[in-house]
């Protein structure tokens, strides 16, 4: 409620003045950038145009980028819940990874089941994610055991064990890939950008999105939630049952992560590979610390994040840059992307 | 690293080598690579691009469309067991693209020409090897029938080849011994490997194999000092723990590259077909040079050699496991 | 005349809500003078002394330090020139001791660079000992009761060995006989030639303790008078722009009363903790009256409260609503059962401060806003745009309740109290940090519930407040209740008798009810 | 019995390095900072301080140039977070990647390679022996004959006591974190202290990065493997205190030994007995806070 009024309340001029502020920061990051691939480039022009231009060039690549962007939106929407609540989930990574392999085995074993089976088989997927959110939420509950270690270590355990699952009792025989069989075509995305792999995943992020943002604003449970968050002795004082915002946060949390698992899988792998996951439970969390916990504004912190990444990767595409030298530039991006005092230049001086 | 596309000419050749995973610290992917840009070296008019595609298999098939999609190559090179299946995805959309698959198998699609190295072939005489090695009374070898094998992950191909094949030649040189596998969990832990070496040294094991990537560097440590023997796979090894180091198998990679290659060049292709290759064609084999020689004592290599030629010619019989 | 400080045409403008704070304010301080510094919640008393100390830079202004023309851009500086000052909001870790807060910043150390911690308590417990202070300064800084709290923040001072002080409402938080030993310090201090800045909103305070009371409102100076020279109710005039006195009308409490909260040999332990923090009390607030507690701090009023409010359970005894049992029934329920309560900490319990005013006013009615779990904010805007008129607090609901004055906060929490409450409210400590004007609107409302037929329960420390409302009292001293005045003897009570009973040196033989 | 003495000793080399950047990773959490970025503060420890042993020729030169580099990285970090004002687990995750990306890069550029760099011109880490020590039965069999950086390791720890609890400077840093206005308002500045925190973690984590490779006498990229993380987990574990750091250093340690010896001995899958570490150190975790909750709490 408050950051929409604020939102109302801003001038057009003081919008200006604000926005002064990130362009200083991508500009920042473009001088690194263009230094970078000066130093590290034999053909620096090539590199840099396919990093910029690279993602936008064409429908393909487009679409590649939203859809990388999708999972992103997921993650980074499960962290905000959580950090909204005064929870830090740091087990995306095997929330994700989990929620993408129930979902799948679901999606094939419900296959006489048609839509309802593959829409029970997403929320048994999510359900996954959500139990071991849930779970760090109710140690913090019970014995406040930090939210933060035990989701972590958590998530590492459960990882093994997906693996474990995929390579081994799950593994699809018919193929030389360490995966699970495919689910039903019927259950597949429709993909909305050919060549691309950008499916209507799209439209279900961003109706999560909508969903979220009005969990949070709209609805008793979200201003409760957000109250837990704020000042949690005031929201125990106000009635609020603030053991149960230990849990539902986190569960929801990771409920996210394990339903932007399974359309991860609806919309683009159709089968639950070893490993596919990897990073993006991270990625999730470093977009939700951009977007500053605002379901809004995580789509464009999504689509920044998915854009430097596809940017990377098609600058070791077509130029002479490898991996490595990718990472070292998305670095310099992360490291400047957050800075309140570049994002501050422009406007008013505060006091201190 | 790369090299820049010379503008097309007539009768040019322009060959992505497409990596799946990272061409540091992997002998067959270096093979591979340098095989083909040695090929376009020594012919003009062929260029190579080498392009790693990272250790996360849901992403190759994205970034092999693209490549592919760019319309620049005339042949993709690579070499990974999953690969001909993403080629025929990728072939699909684009029905002109070759490709040419080493270490994997697969036959019928017009686009595709696979070559498999017989990877049980080689354990089994590794671990011949190592099976003679510790029942032998060489200075590190112990009384126990126990050899080792580190793994950094568990793949089909380890698991189904490697692993057992391993195991079947130490027990033709007697039936009691026993394979310790462990698994590191990453390529580059070397430490945690370390670990487990001196770990199975204590639990009996005298003689280690290891399909482990940079992380072998945790078992030559620890083969240098608590005294322990290495058999390995596909590279010649022998100056990574002097004298302690037994035997290297070899996989002639570059050579079957170039061969390869040089079909392209000629249009001798056989698409469609899938051909497994092992030590009686002469791309797997032992690096018998003199380190082994000074490394193991006269009678175990009289033995060693003797199966060996069986092995080349053909005489030893196995079951080969379906993958 | 020699001054310590001279301020001159000070203003300060907080670019977050473009105001005013302070306005070409003018302030002197003599050497070895007390001036008391007095004003309206909200006046700039905070941040003219913030600027004072280095905390804020002041847009326009100078400032002399003995006669010197100084900038004093940081704390460091001020220290440098011997200023030092006692924050309004404590700023001591928790859990470091008390000489370790002190000497934080100038620790003594050994073999060049190992902390004295001996050498430090040594200096310190000096500090304790000159002034008549009352803290074990080996003793984490979390188990002590606000008043010590307050003891070590002078200490810090004291020990720095600063010549002009800095006192921001020192006393609000403080009992009548720690004010009393506060005040013996200052006095001292004086003496010894240093000089001291007091605020206060406690007009007996400033015409106790003052030898020149300056006061401010809305940012202004309104002038400087020697105190001798100017009577409360001037200084109250002046303050307020028109006079105000605290005054409630008592009344007898009817025999219809009928009890509506009962406590019945309610016990509180710790684990690990023999004195139990509340000990066997039994007592009814009943319908239509004022029911005071007092006691000195760290005597169980801060427990008594806490249960009161659900937050800490009963280890035995029984709690009786509307002779309904409610014991250990958490505040969620207590809530749903009709609990109204005002805690003592407003800043860490009673609001969110990030927090818009109007998300603050619904957290307990939060509920009959609510459709099918969905929330309706236009209802909610109304609402609190109706109370922030009805109890006329300066703020909109859209805007942040930390960036309110005190006053305001606490009006706040009333509205939000008062309308929830059925038939009892709890206030703890309700007037702490209030100016004349606020207090007095507190006790108004306090009034108007007992009329109401609610019954009040008043938890506080300020002996004035409990003689001034209340109609019946219960001091506590050890977590026990010692003594229970109803009627005259509540009317006719004297503070020293009840000074007396709260520092356990009297108690009454047969606690009736 | 017998076979649980190896796995002790192997329990103790393993905990070194975890050990070394918990303790620096303990002065950032001290000082209010959530510092995630230990695990790319090792492996620039681990890059330089091998390749300047080799440059230098002497390890002890090698070790100290390394740390150097570790410092200055985590100077950038602590600069860009406290000056720059930039979210602390962002720019450490970017720390990570950017440590990652340059080591292979400069690798590369130094050597020609970007996979393994074995250097065999390294002598191996010198082993400290003291006789009366070894004959100790049990004792001796578990700590002695391990590199020297495990005594150096326990007496930094010491250090670390020392300053954290026992000089103005502990103090200060600890009030940073637990009040930074009882700080501020005395006129110190809480970010001071936070930048120096960092720099201390870059200092330990340039060792216990060090530790990693001249352990092997090469380079192998992204030879962390986590344990930068685990370190985080293990401040955690540890309460934030000292002592507590030994303690739960060990416990991962062995869990992470019993593991390594267990994969020979017990008949389950690998990736089971791979998560024994984690399952083991979270039931530690949860036991200690039920102990702890217990205690501070009001009887009912
Ligand atoms: N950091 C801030 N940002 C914006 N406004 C502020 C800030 N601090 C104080 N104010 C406003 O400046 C005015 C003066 O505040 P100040 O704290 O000096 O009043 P005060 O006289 O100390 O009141 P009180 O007696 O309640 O402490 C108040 O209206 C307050 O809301
Ligand atoms: N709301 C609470 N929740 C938990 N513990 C409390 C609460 N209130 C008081 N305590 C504990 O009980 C101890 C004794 O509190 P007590 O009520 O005697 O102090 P007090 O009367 O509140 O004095 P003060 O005003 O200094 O708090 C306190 O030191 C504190 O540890
Ligand atoms: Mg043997
Ligand atoms: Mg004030």
């Amino acid at each position: 409620m408050i950051d929409l009024r604020r939102r109302e309340r801003k001038s057009l001029m003081v919008m200006m003045r604000s926005s002064i502020g990130p362009l200083l920061i991508v500009a920042i990051a473009l001088v690194g950038v263009v230094i970078l691939s000066l130093l590290l480039s034999k053909t620096p022009g090539k590199t840099l145009r396919y990093f910029f231009l690279g993602p936008i060039q064409n429908t393909y690549y487009f679409g590649n980028m939203l859809n990388g962007a999708i999972p992103l939106i997921f993650g980074g929407l499960g962290i905000s819940l959580a950090m909204r609540s005064g929870n830090f989930n740091l087990g995306g990574e095997g929330q994700i990874y989990s929620g993408a392999l129930v979902a799948t085995l679901c999606a094939i074993a419900l296959a006489p089941l048609g839509i309802a089976g593959a829409v029970i088989a997403l929320i048994a997927g999510a359900a996954m994610g959500g139990f071991l959110g849930g779970l760090s939420g109710f140690f913090r509950m019970k014995w406040n055991t930090s939210e933060l270690i035990t989701s972590f270590l958590i998530s590492n355990a459960v990882v093994l064990l997906v693996n474990y699952l995929i390579a081994g009792p799950f593994m699809d025989p018919s193929t030389n890939l360490i995966a699970t069989r495919k689910i039903p075509e019927a259950f597949r995305l429709a993909r909305i950008l050919e060549p691309s792999n950008l499916s209507s995943a799209l439209f279900l992020a961003i109706t999560a999105v909508i969903v979220v943002q009005w969990y949070l604003y709209k609805t008793k449970s979200g201003y409760e939630l957000r109250i837990s968050g704020l000042n949690s002795s005031f929201a125990r004082y106000g009635g609020i049952h603030t053991n149960w915002y230990m849990v539902l946060p986190m569960m929801l949390s990771g409920a996210l992560y394990g339903l932007g698992g399974g359309i991860a899988i609806y919309g683009t792998y159709y089968s639950c590979m070893k490993d596919f996951s990897g990073g993006m439970g991270w990625n999730g969390l470093a977009v939700a610390l951009i977007a500053k916990y605002k379901p809004a504004a995580v789509i464009p912190a999504a689509i920044f994040f998915a854009y430097i990444e596809a940017g990377a990767r098609n600058a070791m595409l077509h130029s002479d840059v490898t991996f490595e030298i990718a990472s070292i530039v998305q670095s310099l991006v992360f490291f400047l992307v957050t800075s309140a005092v570049l994002q501050s230049v422009g406007q008013k001086k505060r006091g201190h | 690293g790369s090299q820049e596309q010379a503008p097309a000419a007539p009768k040019s050749l322009s060959i992505l080598v497409y990596i799946t995973g990272v061409v540091a610290g992997s002998p067959p992917y270096t093979a591979l690579a340098e095989g083909a840009t040695e090929f376009a070296a020594e012919n003009a008019n062929v260029t190579v691009k080498v392009y790693e595609a990272g250790f996360n298999q849901a992403q190759w098939e994205e970034q092999l469309t693209s490549l592919v999609a760019t319309g620049e190559y005339d042949i993709v090179l690579g070499s990974n067991p999953s690969l001909p299946e993403l080629c025929a995805n990728v072939g699909k959309k684009f029905p002109n693209q070759k490709f040419i698959i080493t270490d994997a198998q697969m036959v019928g699609n017009p686009q595709i020409r696979t070559y498999l190295y017989n990877q049980y072939e080689q354990s089994l005489y590794l671990g011949y090897l190592a099976g003679l090695v510790t029942t032998s009374n060489m200075t590190h070898a112990n009384k126990d029938l126990k050899i080792g094998f580190i793994a950094a992950q568990e793949y089909p191909l380890l698991n189904k080849h490697m692993v057992p094949g391993f195991l079947a030649g130490a027990k033709m040189v007697n039936a009691g011994i026993t394979v310790d596998f462990r698994v590191i969990g990453n390529w580059f832990d070397a430490n945690k490997a370390a670990e487990l070496a001196s770990s199975m040294k204590a639990a009996g094991v005298d003689v280690f194999a290891s399909i482990a990537g940079g992380a072998a560097q945790g078992l030559f440590k620890v083969a240098k000092e608590q005294g322990a023997y290495i058999v390995f796979h596909n590279t010649n090894e022998y100056q990574a723990a002097p004298g302690l180091v037994v035997g290297c198998g070899s996989m002639e990679q570059k050579k079957l590259v170039k061969e390869v290659l040089a079909e392209v060049m000629a249009g001798k292709v056989q698409y469609g077909t899938a051909t497994t290759v092992g030590a009686k064609e002469g791309y797997l084999g032992f690096l018998a040079n003199e380190s082994y020689t000074q490394n193991l004592p006269q009678d175990i290599r009289t033995k060693f050699d003797a199966f060996m030629n069986d092995i080349r010619a053909g005489k030893v019989a196995y079951t080969l496991p379906a993958l | 005349m020699e001054y310590a400080v001279e301020m001159h045409g000070i203003t300060r403008i907080y670019p977050e809500n473009n105001l005013r704070a302070n306005d070409a304010v003018d302030l002197t301080l003599r050497k070895g003078e007390i001036l008391c510094l007095a004003g309206e919640n909200g006046a700039g008393k905070t941040t003219l002394m913030k600027i004072l100390y280095g905390l804020e830079r002041p847009d326009e202004g100078d400032i002399r330090v003995m006669g010197k023309p100084v900038v004093i851009g940081s704390p460091l500086d001020a220290n440098r020139l011997g200023i030092g000052m006692v924050h309004q909001h404590f700023m001591l870790v928790d859990d470091f001791t008390v000489a370790q807060n002190v000497v934080m910043g100038v620790e003594p150390t050994l073999y060049g660079g190992l902390y004295n911690i001996n050498e430090a308590e040594k200096k310190v417990a000096k500090v304790v000992s000159d002034h008549h202070f009352s803290v074990d300064v080996k003793k984490k800084v979390k188990s002590l009761t606000v008043g010590q709290k307050q003891q070590a923040e002078i200490m810090k001072m004291l020990y720095r060995d600063v010549d002009i002080l800095i006192l921001d409402e020192p006393t609000a938080v403080l009992t009548e006989q720690e004010t009393e030993a506060l005040f013996v310090t200052l006095r001292e201090l004086a003496r010894l030639g240093k000089s001291l800045i007091l605020i206060t909103h406690k007009l007996n305070e400033i015409k106790a303790i003052s030898h020149r009371v300056a006061i401010m409102r809305q940012g202004k100076l309104i002038g400087t008078y020697n105190t001798a020279e100017v009577d409360e109710l001037e200084i109250s005039r002046l303050m307020m722009g028109q006079s105000v006195t605290l005054h409630v009308d008592r009344v007898d409490t009817g025999l219809d009363a009928k009890p509506v909260i009962r406590f019945e040999n309610v016990s509180v332990l710790r684990r690990g903790q023999q004195r139990p923090l509340l000990d066997k009390v039994t007592f009814s607030a009943n319908s239509g009256e004022i029911l005071g507690f007092a006691g000195v701090g760290g005597n169980g009023l801060g427990v008594l409260e806490a249960v009161l409010g659900g937050f800490v359970p009963v280890t035995s005894g029984k709690i009786y609503h509307n002779e309904v049992e409610t014991t250990n029934c958490g505040t969620a329920n207590l809530r749903n059962d009709g609990l109204a309560y005002v805690p003592a900490d407003r800043i860490e319990v009673g609001s969110a401060v990030a927090a818009s005013v109007a998300e603050n006013l619904i957290v307990d009615a939060r509920s009959s806003f609510t459709r099918h779990g969905v929330m309706n904010r236009k209802k909610i805007e109304a609402h609190a745009q109706k109370l922030l008129e009805k109890y006329s607090v300066k703020g909109t609901p859209g805007m942040s309740i930390g960036t309110l004055s005190g006053g305001n906060i606490q009006k706040v929490i009333l509205a939000r109290e008062i309308e929830q409450y059925k038939d009892y409210i709890v206030l703890s400590e309700p007037t702490w940090g209030l100016d004349i004007a606020s207090s007095q609107y507190v006790y108004e409302r306090m009034a108007e519930l007992r009329g109401a037929g609610a019954a009040v329960i008043l938890i506080s420390s300020n002996l004035d407040e409990i003689l001034a409302v209340a109609d019946r009292i219960i001091i506590f001293y050890r977590g026990a209740i010692v003594a229970m005045l109803a009627g005259n003897e509540a009317l006719g009570a004297s503070k020293e008798e009840l000074g007396a009973y709260m520092l356990g040196l009297k108690r009454q033989e047969a606690i009736h009810d | 019995m017998q076979f649980l003495l190896p796995i002790l000793h192997s329990s103790v080399t393993i905990m070194t390095p975890l050990l070394l950047a918990a303790m620096g990773g303990l002065f950032t959490e001290l000082s209010g900072m959530l510092n995630i970025a230990l695990e790319g503060l090792l492996l620039m420890g681990a890059f330089c301080g091998i390749i300047f042993t080799y440059f230098t020729g002497s390890m002890v030169l090698g070790v100290l140039l390394g740390i150097l580099c570790t410092m200055l990285l985590s100077a950038i970090l602590a600069a860009v977070t406290l000056n720059l004002r930039s979210n602390v687990f962002i720019t450490g995750l970017a720390t990570n990647l950017f440590a990652s990306g340059l080591t292979v890069v400069l690798s590369f550029k130094l050597f020609g390679n970007k996979g393994v760099v074995v250097f065999d011109s390294i002598p191996s880490l010198p082993v400290l022996r003291i006789p009366a020590l070894a004959q100790i039965p049990v004792f001796g069999d578990i700590f002695i004959g391990h590199s020297a950086f495990i005594y150096l390791s326990w007496l930094l720890l010491a250090v670390c006591y020392v300053v954290l609890y026992k000089t103005p400077f502990g103090f200060r840093l600890r009030a940073a974190g637990l009040h930074q206005k009882a700080l501020s308002s005395l006129g110190m500045d809480p970010n001071r202290y936070r930048f120096i925190a960092f720099l201390i973690s870059g200092f330990t984590c340039g060792l216990g990065g060090a530790l990693l490779t001249l352990n092997l006498g090469a380079f192998v990229p992204n030879i962390t493997a986590g344990k930068g993380w685990i370190a985080l987990v293990v401040i955690f574990l540890g309460n934030k205190k000292p002592l507590g750091l030994l303690i739960a250093a060990v416990v991962f340690g062995f869990a992470d030994a019993f593991s390594n010896y267990a994969q020979g001995a017990l008949n389950v899958p690998a990736d089971f007995i791979l998560a024994i570490p984690y399952v083991f150190t979270l039931l530690a975790m949860l036991g200690f806070s039920i102990y702890s909750k217990s205690k501070d709490s009001f009887e009912s």
